[in-house]
């Protein structure tokens, strides 16, 4: 198969950024800074001065930005990936499903029924273009 | 020669770890999902693998963004818990066993794998915590074990057909394995879900089924479903299953269903396992 | 589209890296290994590529025992040369291509080829030597490369037959890049040498000179040869040479030879090169 | 082909240690040893006590006698691999060739004329078995 067909049909899945290499690229300096985060050494400093330890790091101001904000649908954006991300709200205290539910439309307790109640559905949500 | 006398998939949940470590597995919540596991943990006691080949994949504990390996095979005597970000879990180290380690890296290599080799390394919740869904809570684990990290995280992954054929690669080395060995291979991670973006959440009850039919069937039809039907249907994670497809491989065409058990949800994923058994032609 | 319009076969031992550096190449020991290389820089000066996919192997410099990738290819933006214990080369820094590799590593993956993708590394000698020799000493190398670092240290190495396919598929995914690149790829390492034991300071002239023929002709017969006929043949370390068939296969069944060089001894090596340009059937 | 053919092939070779899993498992730790030698500071520490600076990493005696007496046929035997060890000898300010010498039955000088005299013929030297 094609590389440009096979990587064309994955922007076709309604609200999901697929870790592509291009996103990895984009991403590499906001993931290993994410990364930095596993070291309790480096979480204390992170914890003492967000900015001052994110401008260590070699990101773009937008991704500096939506990191301060806690805006996880623009990290994944500008490159980031949910498993590096989560030591981000890991270290923040925030449990994985709580974090996820920032990125839909849902609060939390809404997230979470809908998961109670069998998650979201497939239905209308494989494909933009074919609406199915 | 080592003999793989069984494959088992499983979904390795954080959560479930969580669970485990604070003895909350008969809640409300969590009890059904370990019940289905219960058939499971009594088989194992019964079959006492020697060594366990299992396949996972690293979420971003071991290997950072810097370093990429397609396959990656644990070649060392023993791998700590990783430190996710809120201290390591409370589990034995996980033995390893060198010598058949090595042994079937080698026959990879030769058979035109390509594979990287880790002497030293941390392992996740991908690899522990199907350890503790099979094992329980032994002071140390009953078995030693074989890591095999998948990427199944920056895209492209190995295709399902690649896996599957890995898979029969494995099984060809374990054969001339000089050593009698009782071996197991699990393939983990799955089944649907979604961790990110605004389709976050979904699950698919139906096709994660069509998946462990397809399993259970005679024949290889499940290699040949393409990333992006596992995207679709399954959520951005549920790709993980791609690594079922290892251990599906290794059992051979035909094989039979021992147990099988699904439960939606835990957390953000939908839980599924299924063991099998290889028949002989 | 990106053109793979010629492969290069070149040593790159590390003597040939310091006699450049301390200015000694027309002296009486170098001055036949560098004249050999006269035509091939003055050819390189009018060929222009605009990326080199550089195969090689790490001695021991950015890899250490803890991780061996069969294959890794390179997707950094820069990579600095590796101080090997006596600081290090001073050669400038190595552009990168991560447009074209990440392209390349993707379309390899999607082909069943388990590649390791790295991003940051340090480049050795095995690396900078060739560009040395191609180039002389610019103020900045005049193309950018996609380093390939092939495990020929631990065995088992990759079959000849695997680098052979990697070549071609390589050639495959070149041909869909949507940029128009003039591209060469080079196989470096060898020609016969042992480094080590009581057998150390092997060469052979003959299996060499035999060796740059099969690469010439019209057939892939050169695939098949066995680790074991390297190891015999051309001392421990001349097993290389398997590099070369990475380039080789990338270039098609037929090929036109341009140059070709040969000269014993450099240090403990055996200095070969050749140049060779892809014809189209 | 088979693993245990292919491996058993190798000890086939006149004076050769090719460096297989097994070398490579026997002799991590002594090459990731030599390995550190890489690094300016721990040059200085191992100059200034070999021994001691031995006895930071997990080599058995053996290996630990062989590195002492730069007996690099001994470390070949004992697992290591010949681009590790090199970091050894390269801190002793020893060029590659007069290494590889010291593996040999000849003087440095010795080894080197064969070389300028075309190296090292392989016959007689391929395969013990075979003799030829
Ligand atoms: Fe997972
Ligand atoms: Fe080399």
């Amino acid at each position: 198969m094609n590389i440009h067909e096979y990587l064309e049909e994955f922007e076709d899945i309604p609200g999901t950024r697929v870790y592509t290499a291009a996103r990895a690229r984009k991403g590499y300096h906001l993931n290993q800074f994410a990364m930095s985060l596993m070291k309790a050494e480096n979480r204390e400093r992170w914890k003492a001065g967000e900015r001052a330890y994110l401008d260590e790091w070699p990101l773009t101001e937008d991704q500096k930005l939506a990191v301060l904000a806690r805006d996880y649908n623009r990290m994944l954006e500008l490159g980031g990936n949910i498993y590096f991300l989560s030591k981000i709200f890991s270290t923040d205290g925030i449990p994985f499903a709580e974090a996820c539910s920032t990125m839909t439309d849902m609060t939390f307790p809404e997230y979470r029924q809908m998961m109670l109640d069998g998650g979201r559905s497939p239905d209308g949500n494989r494909s933009i273009k074919g609406g199915y | 020669m080592a003999r793989i006398t069984a494959g088992v998939g499983s979904s390795h949940v954080p959560l479930l770890g969580v669970a485990v470590d604070q003895g909350k597995t008969r809640d409300e919540y969590f009890g059904p999902i370990f019940a289905g596991y219960d058939w499971t943990k009594k088989w194992e006691e019964e079959e006492k693998p020697d060594v366990v080949i299992l396949v996972y994949n690293d979420h971003a504990s071991a290997f950072d963004a810097n370093i990429i390996p397609t396959f990656a095979i644990g070649c060392g005597e023993r791998y700590k818990p990783a430190d996710e970000g809120w201290g390591p879990r409370p589990v034995p180290d996980v033995e390893g066993h060198a010598d058949f380690a090595w042994h079937i890296a080698q026959c990879l290599i030769l058979d035109e794998f390509d594979m990287t080799i880790i002497n030293e390394m941390d392992v996740d919740h991908g690899l522990t915590v199907p350890l503790s869904m099979m094992f329980g809570q032994p002071e140390k684990w009953p078995c030693k074990v074989v890591p095999l990290a998948v990427n199944v995280v920056t895209y492209p992954v190995p295709s399902g057909n690649r896996c599957w054929a890995l898979g029969e690669a494995i099984a060809r080395a374990a054969e001339s394995f000089p050593e009698d060995l009782n071996v197991q291979i699990w393939g983990t991670g799955g089944m649907s879900h979604q961790l990110q973006g605004p389709r976050a959440g979904l699950l698919n009850r139906e096709w994660d089924n069509r998946f462990l039919d397809m399993l259970e069937a005679d024949n290889d039809d499940v290699r040949h479903i393409p990333h992006i039907e596992y995207l679709r249907e399954t959520g951005s994670e549920g790709i993980e299953m791609v690594m079922w497809l290892i251990m599906r491989g290794a059992l051979g065409k035909k094989v039979k269903r021992l147990h099988r058990h699904y439960h939606i949800p835990c957390s953000n994923t939908a839980i599924g396992h299924i063991v099998l058994e290889p028949l002989s032609e």
